[in-house]
């Protein structure tokens, strides 16, 4: 399904002059939402920046309708509300729009049980790798040596691998994104949004504040992150695995940027020693092993089939 | 804008509009400023744009293509448009050089 | 009886007596620092003082503000400033495009110390416009963070030399306090300060119109 | 039927559309009723099998924000683990009903009834009714969904019953036909859906000034509840026989000397205790309270006029003060009686009329005997006295205290 850029919707489904930093990668990642889904889309939205950006009363930021909501209750509010509007007979897509920390951390209660009881939900992980509504604290999901106000000699701990963590529960669709590839994201979306059931969709968004970068680099620093491999756009469609391009082009290493390309850019990796920048290289090659392994057990199931 | 209820309650709801952070052009320390000779019309800044405020005007370009028009009022100037522009036909310009235009645009 | 009562009254006299402060800049300009390095300053000369920031999620590039207090002896309040004796505005625009907020509330002969290429026409306000290119301090000593030049220690010289409510060398005692980890960035805000400090001008005379284009 | 089963067809009868909970002794009964009554086709429902009580709470709010009746129901921890949804729900105006079955918080572990959990409730803006018997809770939950739909008012409430006492206790009720019940139960309204089309948000950022007139709004809507709940109760009275009017149930307390306040299953027994009382010569009354929010100022302050002592009973305690209801019903008394506040039952621990009997006649005694109360809380436990600790340094213990003062 490839996406058009000159035939997507120009209708503004984020409002000017809202309460986003500039430079804001979940602004960008909420217009492509609603160039996928358009009028069909009801947003939930648990506490984060997400909620903050709306603004003031009596306006708000969002061109899309929002049910805002506690932190850990994005995809239990969300399940109650998929159920009343097919019960309504209304065509809509519920989709919750939650951070880092309402995913991974505080909402993956809520989250795996909305994805055990196959609600018909879209569930978007915005990650920007940090709390960074509350001021850039360390989240579940904040990469190895990333500084963070509660990390400050760098985090010491690995990124939770929440994508697989989500597939592991065998619901029909989960893909990650990058707000630096906007046409993967929303065919991913589109995708999801013709199957029934729970879908996952992990979008990657750096964030300049909480990141140290400029804010006119949003999106040349999110496609680093896909070219040096520390982001991999895949999805597993009924539990098949898929790289997505420029992923899958990126299987054999040497056809990577060194991840430092990436790292230079943000403050937040500044004090990383080269022991430490070899650490995180190996976990982005333990990434790729699963991946790949992944891969080529798929391949044998599918030539023992033949 | 607000919604009003028929009962005479006061509600938490708002409706989508512009400016729910006030006017956030006054948030710009730059502003990104067209080249419209280099510009190929190719999308991609309104695209990234993070706050929505480019709008495509088809043909107006000098060559007939669709030229990014930005809003001030509400750009913020975070320069992503200037960073994903594939040919630089966009440029952070220092705020300073536009503030009393704004002014007198304004008052007088 | 109860024990811990407050005995004594005079807390108004003690409230007169207080230069109440408010400071306008954008998220992320660093108006809440200026205020509590202001209020450190005062401190350090035996005066008492409040900085209070302004509570929200405020965003990075958005107006906002902050205030503080200082006086000799302690003052009881905790509300935000109404009726500011001095405004610090840390950005150029804000006074600008933003006049009236700028000068909202202030009393007769309020002091007003702005970040300012050229000093602006206040209009009708009786307050007092003192004026510094805080800017251009900043740009020439390299005190940029992520693109934006750092304008709040040399607003806080602009405002010892305007209002001589701390004395310039407590600024940068303050400062230096500050970033007591960093000395190189501590020295850098510190001669923004004493900069400012000497270039700090009062607007004496209504500067000539803005030329009609 | 069991106060749980009768929650349960309340919940049915009412046309409730989604129903999210989560089990927890002793509520699990009304989750496992519902759920077979939509197995078997009684009931036309969806059932949110959620991971929590959390979830309970946020499923059932969003179905409720979607635009269908929806129910939970909960329990003590159950209750306590989804209390910031309890103020999302009230004040973003979604009707939405919910039976707490009364369970004490622990540690120690205890399944018992105590009203702790439903007095941690008071104030986050749900109306809040409390049942005295099983038939009660059925028709209370029916009366609550019209109450908290109707314009007026647009807040969610809550049902409260006694842990085993009445969850688990099997008492005949009247069960009304659906014709009643649709007839009593107009269509859901609520202010707002949310659904596709508008782009508005449910609570984004407002000023403090429109924050603090959404709680103003919130305040005097639960004040205009209380001619709701009376309209409500009067028409389910002409549909069913059993008129709900009056916001307090007062038992014979016209003509008495000591009226015996409280709230709950144990106000039964205690109007038992009333006519004991009167054959020994001691004019007694009972108040109930019906509704805990809105709190019925006038009635209590009304049914108080005048009379010689009132004793407040509490199933829970607010610790370093005094029971909850005594220091509630206390702001309402005027011209105050002699007023005593008496803790008692808690966790489980059994009361029978014998023992509020006991409790009223010796509170009697000293003030007949000293002509004013001197000490206004006590906690009754295992038929001792035992003068509540803010007081016991300011006034002299009753043994203490000088004869005929």
């Amino acid at each position: 399904m490839a996406v058009n850029i000159r035939k997507l919707p120009r209708k503004k489904y984020v409002m000017p002059g809202n309460a986003a930093c500039p430079g804001c990668p979940e602004t960008m990642g909420f217009r492509y939402v609603g160039m996928a889904l358009g009028e069909k889309a009801v947003m939930v939205i648990p506490a984060g920046c997400s909620s903050v950006i709306q603004g003031l009363w009596p306006r708000q930021g969002w061109g899309l309708p929002v049910l805002n909501i506690v932190f850990a209750a994005g995809a239990a509010a969300a399940s109650g509300l998929a159920r009343a509007l097919r019960r309504r007979g209304i065509d809509a897509q519920v989709v919750v729009w939650a951070g880092d920390g309402g995913t991974a951390d505080i909402g993956l209660q809520a989250l795996s049980a909305a994805a055990e009881r196959g609600e018909d939900i879209i569930y978007i992980c915005v990650d920007n790798e940090a709390y960074m509504n509350t001021g850039i604290q360390r989240s579940g999901l904040t990469p190895y040596g990333a500084w963070t106000t509660t990390t400050h000699q760098g985090k010491k701990e690995f990124k939770k691998p929440l994508p697989q963590i989500v597939a592991a529960h065998r619901i029909p669709y989960v893909a990650t994104a990058s707000i630096g590839y906007p046409w993967d994201f929303i065919a991913k979306l589109r995708k999801a949004a013709s199957i029934r059931g729970f879908k996952y969709i992990h979008l990657h968004a750096p964030c300049p504040v909480g990141w140290r970068f400029d804010p006119g680099l949003t999106a040349k620093i999110a496609q680093l992150a896909v070219e040096t491999g520390m982001w991999i756009l895949y999805e597993y469609e009924n539990g098949k695995l898929r790289l997505n391009p420029p992923s899958n082009r990126l299987i054999d290493p040497s056809k990577r940027k060194p991840i430092e390309e990436y790292i230079k850019l943000q403050g937040r990796f500044r004090h990383l020693k080269p022991e430490d920048i070899e650490r995180l290289r190996q976990e982005v090659e333990m990434n790729w092993r699963e991946i790949t392994a992944m891969l080529k057990l798929q391949e044998l199931e599918e030539r023992s089939k033949t | 804008m607000a919604l009003a209820d028929p009962a005479g309650h006061v509600l938490p709801l708002s409706l989508a509009d512009k400016g729910s952070a006030g006017r956030t052009g006054f948030w710009r320390t730059q502003r990104p400023v067209l080249n419209p000779e280099r510009c190929t019309g190719c999308f991609m800044c309104w695209l990234y744009c993070p706050e929505d405020v480019i709008e495509m005007k088809e043909g107006a370009g000098p060559r007939g293509q669709a030229i990014p028009v930005i809003d001030y009022e509400y750009c913020k100037g975070c320069g992503v448009c200037a960073n994903v522009c594939p040919v630089k036909a966009l440029e952070m310009v220092d705020e300073e050089k536009f503030l009393h235009e704004e002014v007198v645009q304004r008052e007088g | 009886m109860v024990p811990h009562a407050t005995t004594g009254g005079g807390l108004l006299e003690a409230l007169r007596s207080t230069v109440e402060l408010r400071f306008h800049g954008r998220g992320g300009q660093g108006a809440v620092t200026a205020a509590t390095l202001l209020v450190r300053a005062a401190l350090l000369e035996g005066k008492w003082g409040q900085a209070i920031p302004s509570f929200g999620a405020e965003r990075r590039g958005a107006h906002v503000l902050a205030f503080a207090r200082v006086a000799e002896k302690p003052v009881p309040i905790h509300s935000m400033v109404r009726r500011p004796d001095v405004v610090v505005v840390l950005d150029p625009s804000l006074i600008l495009v933003e006049k009236k907020k700028v000068l909202h509330g202030v009393k007769p002969g309020a002091k007003i110390v702005a970040n300012l290429p050229e000093p602006v026409d206040l209009g009708d306000s009786s307050a007092r416009l003192y004026w510094v290119n805080a800017t251009r301090i900043a740009q020439e000593l390299g005190l940029i963070v992520a693109g934006w030049p750092v304008v709040n220690t040399a607003m806080l010289g602009a405002l010892a030399k305007a209002t001589g409510l701390v004395s310039i060398d407590s600024v940068v005692e303050a400062i230096k306090e500050h970033w007591s980890g960093r000395p190189r960035v501590a020295e850098l805000n510190a001669e923004a300060a004493r900069r400012a400090y000497a270039e700090t001008r009062e607007a004496v005379a209504k500067p000539a119109e803005v030329a009609q284009p | 039927m069991r106060g749980n089963e009768a929650v349960a067809y309340a919940a049915k009868l009412a046309r409730v559309e989604v129903v999210a909970a989560y089990p927890i002794t002793p509520q699990t009964i009304v989750v496992e009723k519902i759920d077979e009554l939509i197995a078997s086709g009684e009931m036309n429902a969806e059932m949110i099998h959620v991971e929590s009580e959390h979830s309970a709470l946020a499923a059932a709010y969003g179905a409720a924000a979607g635009g269908v009746r929806a129910f939970t129901a909960t329990s003590s921890h159950g209750l306590a683990y989804m209390y910031e949804m309890l103020w999302w729900t009230a004040a973003s105006r979604i009707p939405l009903v919910m039976a707490i079955i009364t369970r004490a918080l622990g540690p120690p572990w205890n399944i018992h009834v105590e009203h702790a959990d439903l007095m941690s409730t008071r104030d986050t803006g749900w109306l809040i009714a409390m049942a005295e018997n099983n038939q009660e809770a059925l028709d209370l939950t029916l009366m609550m969904f019209r109450v908290t739909e109707d314009p007026r008012v647009y807040l969610p409430g809550i049902i409260g019953l006694d842990g085993f006492i009445l969850s688990h206790t099997v008492e005949p009720l009247e069960l009304p036909d659906q014709e009643t019940v649709d007839e009593f139960l107009p269509p859901r309204r609520q202010p707002y859906v949310m659904e596709p089309g508008e782009p508005k948000a449910m609570g984004n950022l407002v000023p403090d000034e429109y924050f603090e007139e959404l709680r103003m709004d919130m305040h005097q809507s639960l004040a205009r509840a209380r001619q709701v709940i009376m309209e409500a109760g009067r028409e389910y009275g002409r549909l069913t026989g059993r008129s709900y009017e009056s916001l307090v149930e007062c038992y014979r307390c016209n003509d008495a000397d000591i009226v015996i306040a409280g709230m709950g299953s144990w106000m039964g027994d205690a109007k038992i205790t009333a006519d004991v009382l009167r054959e020994k010569g001691l004019r007694t009354g009972v108040l109930r309270l019906r509704w805990v929010r809105p709190f019925p100022w006038e009635e209590i302050r009304e049914a108080a006029m005048g009379k010689k002592l009132l004793v407040v009973l509490d199933r829970s305690v607010s610790f370093g003060h005094a029971g909850p209801l005594f220091l509630e019903i206390s702001s309402a008394v005027e011209a105050k009686p002699s007023m005593v506040g008496i803790l008692a039952g808690v966790g489980g621990v059994d009361i029978s009329y014998e023992d509020i009997a006991r409790m009223v006649e010796h509170i009697y005694e000293m003030v007949e005997e000293r002509g004013r109360v001197y000490i206004p809380a006590y906690w009754y436990h295992l038929g001792k006295f035992h003068p509540m600790p803010p007081y016991e340094s300011v006034f002299l213990a009753p043994e203490q205290a000088p004869k005929g003062e």
